[in-house]
């Protein structure tokens, strides 16, 4: 089976500060894999290099067998790659409907025509209405997105990118700032996902990470710490040291 | 040679011109995010306060210039507790655009219901009439005196923002507005006294640069485009980018219009797309001196 | 210039911009009826004020026009003081063919709109990466160019003397354009409304959508996989051949084209009008412009030699008491008045 | 079918649109078009003053009718605007007369206008003389480049200046002067050295004096349209050392009009203008204007060539009522006037029956402080001069 997501000797140097140095790893279909690490380890940055918000200072991403390294972040969306924010990012003004409109719409390559209704586009409001139904959202559907509760707009963030078909599915910390109850609903949707794509998320709560993941890998100081099963990973004292250990101290 | 020389010596002069007028615009845009479209208006105040207290009460350059400037800050500074806190930031440029403009409209209107609208002067002192040599080229005292004017202002601007408390303030509350009313920087005070060193420098170079950009009630609106251009070329805030700005648009367009007189507007503004191009930012983003 | 002037990234969303159009529920969504309302209202203006039609053509051409700056800056936040640039190659486009090789007033609409969009896209295309204060002296620059090449090539443009001997054929060959002025106000009406349908049709396609996307977070809609730069460039040039229409229209109907319609005083009308009116919302621009240009010729003709004084005590008075300009002032007041016959007023501001 | 159905619609549109009153007989309505606000207000406010000199010398009747003038401000040159000003002037307040006119462009707009109402306009200031080609109906009361520049040239050459350098504003009018400067110049032997055509919007100098300078011409002809870059270009001529160089300025009088003298100063003294009309101006006719100019406005400091445009305008207006009486016919009414003649402010005038511009003597003159006060000293007169531009082509 290929691989989905392959990373090869990912660095990045920001002036003389190292912030990712020498990662490598893979996803293939069907994995369910947390990236985990202490603040500060360079999840984030990571995040961004692979999507392409950052230009890595060396080593290659590929993405479906195709080198993705120089292509820009729209370019690997298009591909396949889709990432929700951490801190969502959704625009202000519009409504949910909207939201899930565009992402669809763009989605298709549909986004320029500029005589064609929206309303009327085909198959649109269904499409809609059924991803608005994963994450309970349909309520609030002609909701304007500034005037909606934080854990709602994370909910949305989630759905913009379930609905746009990913091969690859980055999920940043996807339930922080959900109520608990409502996060549920958010693995319960990664469960409905077809099973020939791969999702990455980064997440601190390690109840979370225990229940979704098959796989993980540890991040620490910008190097891969390790990888492997959950249960090899969570098992691995250099892991403890460093993630739990540390989270232990903060505490 | 000499040509080049005295191309150099013009295009300095004027650019020194243009520096102490947008300076201020400069300032203001930088740490109060306020499009002021009035700011040419304010300039225009200071030439006109200027030419009034010269020609009818006789005060001599010096004193005018002095009362110039003062009486601006006077007139202008409750405007900014009227008007201009309420626009601050960036959530208003519109608003800012569409208030200043209508502040534009009305000075232009009361200079010209009070002063008419010939043309106004602000008669020199002997000492800076005729010329002065200058190597190969004999320049007007009055544009030799403009660029050390300009000079002065640019050390005095520097000394003021690297040298003085308010200067320290001022740059923390441009870098990061939140992280200085943290710190206890009282930013209302602050923004009352850069709005008024900000309309200062527009009178001063009201004043100063009335023998190059004459005095008529248009003029408010006439030069609002040229000291855009040398904020947007040096980089909003920043001291030293407007200098530079000033000087290499004032360079450019003495040029063009020497070289290519009769395609001098061409020069100056495909200069300035290039410009702009290359550093879209400005010259000196984010550095306050 | 809202969304553009700085490259800070956008902070959590807020709620209650009282700038920013309400595209609420469809129930209260009365938009549609904009078009209908101008096009009656204009036709009632037609019986009511005779005498001014001159007038009321101009200030239909420049409601298209004003209309052309609403789809950059009020759906892409594109901040320009450029847009006369496109309205004057349009008009001036329109004028030289008018007087070398067509006459027919649509044909002669259709080659200013070509025009308009064509100097939009190239220009655009040169310019839009850029933000804030940057684009808007890119613009500037741009229109200056565009008026020098006007003023140079005097064999084509007239030059300062401006462009004469404009004299368009009857419309659908049956109505003169007569010194009165009913054919030109009628015909810029008509265009008005068109013009109006065609751009809500357009705001509110899947490329308007995605427009107003970019508008809000560029950053956001690469993220869904679009090219931001590819949006704004499209929408610019089509913006542009709304204003290239709007200028041929003026051409058509005032039969002379000056500089004055490539200059840098024309394109900051624009955005006083739109802004006064309101951004974003297409029927903001026409309320603008009306008000604007009936504002300045009611008080230009009390007092011609003081207006100016006037109506900028105006322009601030409306940034002081109506933010959001007009068209927002008299949502707020529609919200208040259904607001307390349902019971619920959203966001009612004391 | 939708056609007929459409046309049926707007005929009926039409002829209920279409009942216009007749004027008012004993009032005749004159409407003004010029800049009463923003950078060229002071056309505006001369125009005005001309106008009110008149009526108080002339009366404000003509026969049994009241002349009654109603001001449009136009704040720059825009030709669209011109004509729906005009086409309001004329359906709405039923004008017989247009008048005023800073700026080509705004004149030339009307021409298709005044043809259809059949109404005579004229022009108190824009300069250019294709002008009156456009229309039977204007008559022009003010000047021309050519008219101005031809004898000017002429006196340049016979000084004895072999080599000269044009700078004019880069407008209709200054290539005017431009293009009558050099073909008058050299037909009379000399060589212009170079044409420098100087962006409208200049406010430094100083690199275009350089370029003068750096010629080799013994003489500049410059043209700039009254206002503030005149203040500018004077200025920098005195301050770059042109006149120690031995460079002569030579120029229309737009330079050194009389409203910005006082500013323009020392910078000016002693420049040679050619103009059609000086406040300094020895003649009965131009004291008792002064006069009424200084009783009514409290100064005739500003009285200047475009009150007198205004003010032989006005004449020329009410020349036509007297001889055609109330309602006018706009040719015939421009019939009167053709080569009519008579003792103006500036000195004598004919209405040109051909070009329909006003022929008048050019004077040459001098800056000079007299009594401490500025003013344009006539030195030279060329009488009776036409304007040579009319029907050059462009």
């Amino acid at each position: 089976m290929t691989m989905l997501l392959e990373v090869q000797g990912l660095s990045k140097n920001f002036g003389g500060l190292q912030v990712s140095s020498d990662i490598t790893m893979s996803l293939k279909a069907g994995d369910r894999c947390a990236l985990i690490g202490p603040n500060g380890a360079g999840k984030t940055t990571f995040v961004n290099l692979v999507t392409g918000a950052l230009a890595p200072t060396a080593g290659v991403i590929r993405l479906d067998g195709r080198d993705v390294t120089r292509l820009s972040a729209a370019d690997r969306v298009r591909r396949g790659l889709i990432r929700s924010f951490q801190v969502a990012r959704l625009f202000a003004s519009m409504t949910v409907r909207e939201h899930m409109e565009l992402a669809i719409l763009q989605r298709d390559r549909r986004t320029f025509r500029l005589f064609a209704s929206v309303g009327r586009a085909r198959g649109l409001a269904a499409e809609v209405a059924e991803g608005l139904a994963l994450m309970g959202l349909e309520a609030v559907a002609e909701t304007t997105v500034g005037s909606l509760a934080y854990g709602q707009q994370r909910l949305l963030e989630i759905a913009l990118a379930l609905v746009m078909r990913p091969k690859v599915l980055i999920l940043d910390e996807p339930a922080a700032g959900v109520p608990h109850s409502e996060s549920q609903r958010i693995l319960d949707a990664i469960d409905r996902l077809p099973k020939d794509l791969a999702v990455l998320m980064i997440e601190h709560d390690m109840d979370l990470v225990a229940r979704f993941a098959s796989t993980i890998v540890v991040l620490a100081q910008g190097k891969l710490l390790c990888s492997g099963t959950t249960r090899e990973v969570l098992a691995d004292p250099r892991v403890r040291e460093v993630y739990l250990g540390s989270r232990a101290h903060a505490h | 040679m000499e040509t080049l020389f005295g191309i150099a010596v013009d295009g300095v002069a004027y650019g020194m011109i243009l520096f102490i007028i947008s300076v201020g615009l400069s300032v203001t845009l930088g740490l109060m995010r306020v499009v002021n479209l009035a700011h040419g208006a304010f300039a225009m105040v200071g030439g006109y306060v200027a030419s009034y207290a010269a020609q009818s009460f006789g005060l001599p350059y010096a004193g005018a210039l002095v009362v110039a400037v003062l009486l601006t800050v006077l007139a202008t500074l409750p405007l900014e507790s009227l008007l201009y806190r309420r626009i601050y930031g960036h959530a208003n440029e519109l608003s800012q655009v569409l208030l200043t403009i209508g502040l534009t409209f009305v000075i232009v209107a009361s200079v010209n219901y009070l002063f008419g609208p010939s043309l106004k002067r602000i008669p020199l002192p002997e000492l800076l009439q005729g010329t002065v040599a200058l190597g190969p080229k004999s320049i007007p005292t009055h544009r030799a005196f403009v660029i050390v004017a300009g000079a002065v202002t640019l050390l005095g601007l520097w000394w003021l923002l690297e040298r003085t408390d308010f200067g320290i303030r001022l740059r923390a509350a441009v870098d990061d507005p939140a992280m200085a009313a943290a710190l206890g920087i009282r930013t209302e005070r602050l923004y009352m006294a850069t709005f008024a060193l900000g309309t200062g420098l527009a009178a001063l170079g009201g004043v100063l640069g009335a023998e190059l950009l004459p005095l008529e009630p248009y003029y408010a609106i006439r030069y609002i485009v040229l000291f855009l251009a040398v904020v947007a070329v040096g980089g909003a805030g920043s001291v030293f980018g407007s200098a530079a700005a000033a000087l290499a648009l004032g360079i450019t367009d003495t040029a063009g219009k020497y070289l290519i007189p009769n395609f001098g507007e061409f020069f100056f503004y495909a200069a300035l797309i290039l410009i702009l191009f290359r550093w879209p930012q400005g010259f000196f983003k984010g550095k306050t001196a | 210039m809202s969304a553009t002037m700085t490259d800070a990234p956008p902070t959590a969303p807020t709620a209650t911009d009282p700038s920013a159009p309400r595209l609420a529920s469809p129930r209260r969504d009365l938009s549609w009826t904009a078009a209908p309302l101008v096009g009656l209202l204009g036709l009632a203006g037609f019986w009511v004020f005779p005498d001014d039609l001159g007038l009321m053509t101009r200030i239909a051409a420049a409601a298209l026009y004003v209309l052309s700056l609403d789809l950059v800056l009020g759906y892409c936040g594109i901040a320009t003081l450029g847009q006369a640039a496109m309205f004057g190659t349009g008009a001036y486009a329109a004028g030289i063919a008018a007087v070398h090789l067509v006459n027919d007033p649509l044909i002669l609409l259709a080659i200013g709109g070509v025009a308009g969009g064509a100097i939009a896209l190239a220009t655009g295309a040169l310019i839009l990466h850029a933000r804030g204060l940057t684009l808007l002296m890119l613009t500037i620059a741009v229109t200056q160019i565009v008026q020098e090449v006007a003023n140079k090539a005097r064999d084509w443009t007239g030059g300062s003397d401006g462009l004469s001997g404009i004299d368009p054929a009857p419309v659908f060959g049956l109505f003169r354009f007569d010194m009165v002025g009913r054919t030109s106000y009628l015909f810029a009406l008509a265009v008005l409304v068109v013009g109006m349908l065609v751009a809500r049709r357009i705001v509110r396609s899947p490329f308007g959508l995605a427009c107003r996307g970019v508008k809000e977070d560029p950053v956001r809609v690469a993220a869904l996989g679009g090219s931001p730069r590819a949006y704004l460039v499209t929408m610019y040039a089509v913006a542009g051949m709304f204003a290239g229409v709007a200028g041929a229209l003026t051409a058509v109907s005032s039969g002379i084209v000056g500089l004055d319609s490539v200059s840098f005083s024309w394109s900051a009308e624009a955005l006083v009008m739109l802004v006064l009116g309101g951004t974003g919302r297409l029927y903001g621009a026409v309320i603008g412009t009306v008000a604007f240009m009936a504002a300045h010729h009611i008080l230009a003709a009390t007092d011609p030699f003081h207006w100016m004084a006037f109506i900028g005590l105006f322009l601030m008075g409306v940034v002081l008491f109506l933010p959001g300009g007009i068209a927002a002032g008299l949502e707020r007041l529609r919200d208040r008045l259904t607001g307390t016959r349902n019971g619920s007023a959203p966001g009612g501001r004391a | 079918m939708t056609t007929t159905l459409r046309k049926a619609l707007l005929g009926a549109v039409f002829a209920t649109a279409l009942g216009a009153g007749a004027a008012d007989a004993a009032t005749i309505k004159v409407g003004v078009i010029a800049p009463f606000s923003g950078p060229f207000a002071m056309f505006g406010q001369t125009f005005k003053e001309g106008i009110a000199v008149y009526q108080a010398v002339h009366g404000k009747t003509v026969g049994a009718d009241t002349v009654e003038f109603v001001f449009k401000d136009l704040d720059q040159a825009n030709p669209a605007q011109s004509k729906a000003l005009a086409q309001e002037l004329i359906v709405k307040e039923k004008v017989s007369f247009l008048a005023g006119f800073a700026f080509t462009p705004d004149a030339m707009a009307v021409a298709p206008l005044i043809d259809e109402a059949n109404i005579p306009a004229v022009i108190f200031n824009a300069a250019t003389s294709a002008i009156t080609e456009k229309s039977p109906r204007f008559v022009r009361s003010s000047f021309t480049l050519w008219q101005n520049t031809v004898p000017l040239a002429n006196h340049v050459a016979k000084l004895g200046v072999k080599k000269a350098i044009t700078a004019v504003s880069d407008y209709g009018p200054g290539i005017d002067g431009e293009a009558a400067f050099k073909a008058t110049f050299e037909k009379a032997g000399g060589a212009v050295v170079d044409t420098i055509r100087m962006p409208l919007k200049s406010t430094d100098f100083a690199p275009f004096m350089q370029r003068i300078k750096d010629s080799g011409a013994e003489a500049v002809y410059a043209f700039l349209p009254a206002g503030p870059t005149t203040l500018a270009f004077a200025k920098a001529f005195a301050d770059n050392g042109l006149k120690e160089k031995g460079i002569q300025f030579f120029g229309p009088g737009d330079i050194t009009q009389e409203p910005d003298l006082p500013a323009l100063g020392d910078a000016v003294l002693g420049m040679t203008t050619s103009f059609h009309y000086s406040q300094a101006h020895e003649s009965a006719a131009n004291k008792s204007f002064l006069a009424k100019y200084k009783e009514l406005f409290g100064s005739s400091d500003n009285a200047t060539f475009t009150s007198v445009g205004a003010y032989d305008g006005v004449h020329l207006i009410y020349t036509m009522l007297a001889k055609t009486g109330g309602k006018s016919d706009g040719l015939k009414a421009v019939e009167a006037v053709k080569g009519l003649s008579w003792e103006s402010p500036r000195g004598p005038v004919t209405i040109d029956p051909d070009s329909r511009h006003i022929r008048q003597t050019i004077y040459l003159r001098t800056v000079e402080r007299v009594n401490g006060k500025l003013q344009n000293t006539e030195k030279d007169a060329f009488p009776a001069q036409p304007d040579f531009g009319y029907k050059l082509g462009k």
